[in-house]
């Protein structure tokens, strides 16, 4: 037993990052080390790291992060250490998770979001097939699409400020149908990062990461070129265009030849609008930080 | 005897087929029962190819074409399926509205 | 015969290794919430899901049945030779004429 | 032996064609479904056809994917999280699949058809080709029109953007407004076609 | 035999997965979830969800069984080898999608279907370089296309049939350019909810199925164990061996697009271009 627990502690950490304001190059940069993981998901990691101070808005969507991380896990809070040190950390949290134990328990109390008891003759969650709250939660219903008018169910839900596909802090109540997205609205706006997260690099191996190249991702953030077959072709053209900045191919190509972007403000919930989600993911990921965030600020997006 | 066992067993194919296809209310449930009565007339064909009529290749040819009728089943009933809720979308809507009460 | 106990040993086989090493899922409620970077959702994720590209799947259905032809063929290639490349090469060209005229319509990306 | 395995797969083919209609999830019922035809290809396998039974799963595997994606879109409830009985004329839809069955079984049971297997060392992959591309040439080609038929029908059918858009459109979305701007890219043009758009039913 | 044969299967299986594992850096990982605990998601479709990895498993060894692992040997040495081949393909979408469906949680859901919009256009090239690798064999079992390829070898003779085979491996094998399952926009879509034991398993079947879908590319493309000097076995294993390391490395390199965009690409570009292979091996073989 002592030894399978010294092999996993061998494997990579893998780490949740719930990047707060100010920290997104530093995190970014910390994660393309060998011996940490990104994850993904929090089903996939067992270290929450918590980068920066974490507005009280988003502390429930902490919580829940936090507890969507299987046990046992750890949460390792990053101030204002120095990277090498934090990275210490993590390892020491990973040959502690790997020791076994309980870990750290839910933040959050152990109650179903709706109270649910299955009535009527077949134990369904309320009246009718559609009706109720069946396993605690209301299901979908149908309404317009905008697209080919077929008029099937549309899901609702607030994705952020922790989701690795979106810059942290963004929070969206997407509405989509399938995977196109009928409705978004921006509910909170990103983190203020400094500028070092426009940095071409940075920018350029978020692009990356989300055209599947987690490899040369890594090795962009590590200031190296990055090795990749049809990284600019695969991103489609015309995609998120914008005045003054080209569209989201002729950005990445800008980002991978060294030269930042600075892209005027655009109005995001009109450029994801009618999306699909990988077509609105490319075109967040091929907008500096800054310029998001500047598009939240203005009053019209809010 | 493995003809008689094959055979019943797409007779019942068939059986629950044709149970499934008058029974259930919604159109698409109705493909599935069409689907089953043909999966037990793929069996009995099969079952004769095999041992009953000593191989000969147009059994063969006869079990592809019930699959291609149920491709083309399957092609076409989703199609008149999307085409109908699309014309008629006020009216499922309503009715769903009516269920949801 | 062999063929068929062999697969269905594959099957047996690896359920048997799932249920061995699968321990019983389970979570509290706060675990449990499907995630989404911490937000919450309204509903249920199982829906009528929209799936965009339907009406290339159903053409789909319809053209991969050509390979039920093609299997067959395929074997007797070589021995009936050039009549063989006529009669399937029609077949094909009648189905792409299908294939064209779903592409003309736009079927082939989100609807 | 055979008969011992064909049984069992028999019974497997129509507990799980049973099941179909037992069940709430309609993924659930499409794939039971699904084995359904792959308990029916394996009793084609061991009845020495090999061809016919394992294409029967490879075909199905695909029918039964496509079937699934349209199950869940078009069906209320389609993981049955709300479990509810959807039938109708429910004692008659018995009676009539008791009737075929008793009827149909009948029918085996008196009839003696003729015994004649398949033999052992035949080749019946070569002859289903010769076949094909020999007296049932037209079958074949035959095939090949009904199945373009099917194609351009569903996709008149079940396609709406298409009539108004050339396929050099690309995956551009249709507009948000009526004739407006396509969504989310390229501002310049592309709406034009799309001026029917919202005006359904 | 038959139970020798067995074992040389599965040990190849064994073997094969730990090796892809080590290609992929992922062995310590996958061994590391095992031990962690298991999340269960709302209202899951629990038996979907255990047997989902149990049925990818089971196709990586079906696969794997129609191999010959010798001249003229093979653990399942049926007459329609690649038709075998194919329904393991077929299923695997069937798989993918109930990995992605029995969580009942968004991103997983998204992950299922595109994986159906982009896994049923792709059994098209698939099945057309099979057969056409069928053609010169006129057989459909794996073992007379090993035969056939005596003199020369089908990745020559048939130039085009190994890239397009090397794009379903992809697709097979939930990788790189054809990810469009797990991919990251989409948080690890199928897998984005799959925690612990049940997740490793996953990502051993997916290694699993690569070790296959390696040994088929070799056995159709590369004479399987066709080879000088060394036994039949090695130099499956070998061929094996490097194709897998090919797969990952291209895996890695090359970008993916919006699944849009790369069905548009399957029917438009690669399947006339599936076409033009069948052609030119029809009348190569003639």
């Amino acid at each position: 037993m002592m030894s399978l627990s010294r092999l996993m502690s061998r494997a990579p950490a893998p780490v949740f990052p719930a990047i707060g304001p100010g920290r997104q190059a530093d995190v970014e940069r910390l994660l393309s080390r060998s011996g940490l993981r990104a994850a993904a998901t929090p089903r996939d990691a067992a270290i929450l790291l918590v980068a920066g101070d974490i507005p009280g808005t988003a502390a429930a969507p902490l919580a829940r992060v936090h507890d969507q991380i299987p046990r046992p896990r750890v949460t390792v809070s990053w101030g204002h250490d120095e990277p090498d040190a934090i990275a210490a950390r993590i390892a020491e949290a990973w040959r502690e998770v790997c020791a076994g134990g309980e870990g750290e328990g839910d933040r959050l109390p152990d109650e179903p979001p709706n109270k649910w008891k299955g009535v009527g003759p077949n134990g369904q969650g309320g009246k009718g097939m559609m009706g109720g709250v069946p396993y605690g939660r209301p299901m979908a219903m149908t309404g317009p699409d905008i697209r080919d008018g077929l008029q099937l169910d549309r899901y609702t839900a607030r994705f952020g400020p922790f989701a690795p596909m979106l810059p942290p802090g963004l929070v969206l109540e997407v509405t989509l149908q399938g995977d196109v997205i009928c409705d978004v609205t921006v509910e909170t706006q990103p983190f203020a990062q400094p500028a070092d997260a426009d940095a071409p690099d940075l920018c350029a191996a978020r692009m990356l990461r989300l055209l599947g190249l987690a490899g040369p991702a890594d090795r962009a953030t590590a200031g190296k070129k990055p090795r990749g077959v049809w990284m600019r072709g695969a991103v489609p053209g015309g995609l998120g265009s914008v005045d003054g900045a080209g569209d989201a191919r002729d950005r990445l190509s800008r980002w991978l030849s060294g030269t930042p972007v600075t892209a005027s403000v655009p109005d995001i919930p009109a450029l994801l609008k009618g999306a699909e989600w990988s077509e609105a993911m490319l075109i967040l990921a091929s907008l500096p930080p800054s310029a998001i965030l500047r598009a939240c600020q203005t009053p019209e997006a809010a | 005897m493995t003809l008689t066992i094959v055979l019943l067993g797409a007779t019942a194919l068939v059986g629950i087929g044709l149970y499934g296809a008058l029974s259930q209310q919604s159109f698409v449930m109705l493909m599935m029962g069409l689907e089953l009565m043909l999966n037990g007339a793929l069996l009995a064909i099969i079952g004769f190819w095999s041992l009953s009529l000593g191989g000969m290749p147009e059994g063969q040819l006869m079990a592809i074409i019930v699959m291609a009728v149920m491709a083309v089943e399957l092609a076409i009933g989703f199609a008149l399926i999307v085409a109908v809720y699309r014309k008629r979308q006020a009216d499922v809507t309503e009715s769903i509205d009516t269920l949801r009460q | 015969m062999l063929t068929f106990g062999i697969i269905l040993g594959w099957a047996v086989l690896s359920v048997l290794f799932a249920l061995a090493v699968l321990p019983k899922a389970h979570a509290t409620a706060p675990q449990a919430m499907p995630f989404l970077g911490g937000g919450t959702p309204d509903t249920h994720a199982w829906q009528r899901f929209h799936f965009r590209p339907y009406t290339m799947s159903l053409l789909f259905v319809a053209f991969e049945m050509e390979m039920m032809f093609m299997y067959p063929w395929a074997v007797v290639f070589v021995e009936e030779g050039i009549k063989a490349l006529a009669e399937m090469g029609m077949f094909l060209t009648i189905l792409s004429v299908g294939i064209l005229y779903g592409w003309r319509e736009g079927i082939f990306r989100w609807e | 032996m055979t008969d011992l395995l064909v049984a069992l797969l028999a019974v497997c083919a129509v507990w799980t064609g049973w099941r179909v209609f037992r069940v709430d999830s309609m993924v659930r019922a499409t794939f039971s479904l699904m084995l359904s035809f792959v308990a029916v290809g394996a009793i084609g396998v061991l009845l020495s056809a090999p061809y016919i039974g394992v294409a029967t799963v490879f075909m199905m595997a695909v029918e039964m994917m496509v079937m699934a994606i349209f199950m869940v879109m078009f069906m209320m409830n389609p993981a049955g999280l709300n479990p509810m009985s959807m039938v109708h004329q429910h004692r008659v839809s018995i009676g009539a699949g008791v009737l075929a069955f008793f009827g149909l079984a009948a029918a085996i049971l008196v009839s003696r058809p003729p015994s004649n297997p398949v033999a052992p060392d035949a080749d019946v992959v070569t002859e289903l080709g010769l076949e094909l591309l020999g007296p049932s040439m037209l079958i074949f080609e035959t095939a090949g029109v009904t199945l373009l038929a099917t194609m351009v029908g569903a996709v008149i059918l079940s396609s709406r953007q298409g009539r108004f858009g050339s396929a050099d459109e690309g995956s551009r979305p249709p507009g948000l407004t009526e004739g407006g701007d396509p969504a989310g890219q390229r501002p310049d043009g592309g709406g034009g076609g799309h001026h029917h758009h919202g005006g359904h039913g | 035999m038959i139970v020798l044969l067995a074992l040389v299967v599965l040990g190849t299986l064994l073997v094969g997965t730990l090796f892809a594992a080590m290609l992929d850096r992922s062995h310590l990982s996958i061994v590391a979830f095992f031990a962690r605990q298991r999340v269960e998601t709302e209202a899951p479709d629990r038996l979907n969800r255990d047997l989902a990895p149990a049925w990818y498993l089971t196709l990586a060894g079906a696969g794997l069984s129609v191999v010959p692992f010798a001249p003229g040997l093979a653990l399942i040495d049926s007459p329609v080898g690649i038709v075998i081949w194919g329904s393991c393909e077929a299923l695997v979408i069937v798989t993918v999608f109930l990995h992605g469906w029995s969580p009942n949680a968004p991103f997983p859901l998204i992950g299922a279907y595109r994986y159906a919009a982009i896994g049923l256009p792709v059994m098209l090239p698939s099945m057309f370089v099979l057969i056409a690798a069928a053609l010169p064999a006129e057989s459909l079992s794996l073992i007379a296309i090993v035969e056939s390829q005596r003199e020369i070898w089908n990745v020559i003779r048939q130039p085009l049939g190994l890239p397009l085979f090397l794009i379903v491996a992809l697709a097979m094998t939930l990788r790189g350019p054809m990810d469009y399952a797990d991919a990251a926009d989409i948080a690890t879509g199928t897998s984005a909810e799959a925690s612990g034991a049940g997740r490793a398993l996953w990502q051993t079947a997916r290694l699993a199925m690569l070790v296959s879908v390696s040994a088929i590319a070799a056995t159709v493309f590369l004479g399987g164990p066709l080879g000088p000097l060394l036994p039949g076995p090695v130099w499956l294993w070998l061929k094996t061996a490097a194709l897998m390391a090919l797969i990952v490395l291209l895996g890695n390199r090359i970008a993916r697009t919006t699944p849009s965009r790369m069905m548009w690409i399957l029917w438009v570009v690669l399947l006339p271009l599936s076409f033009l292979h069948l052609l030119i091996s029809g009348l190569v073989a003639l």
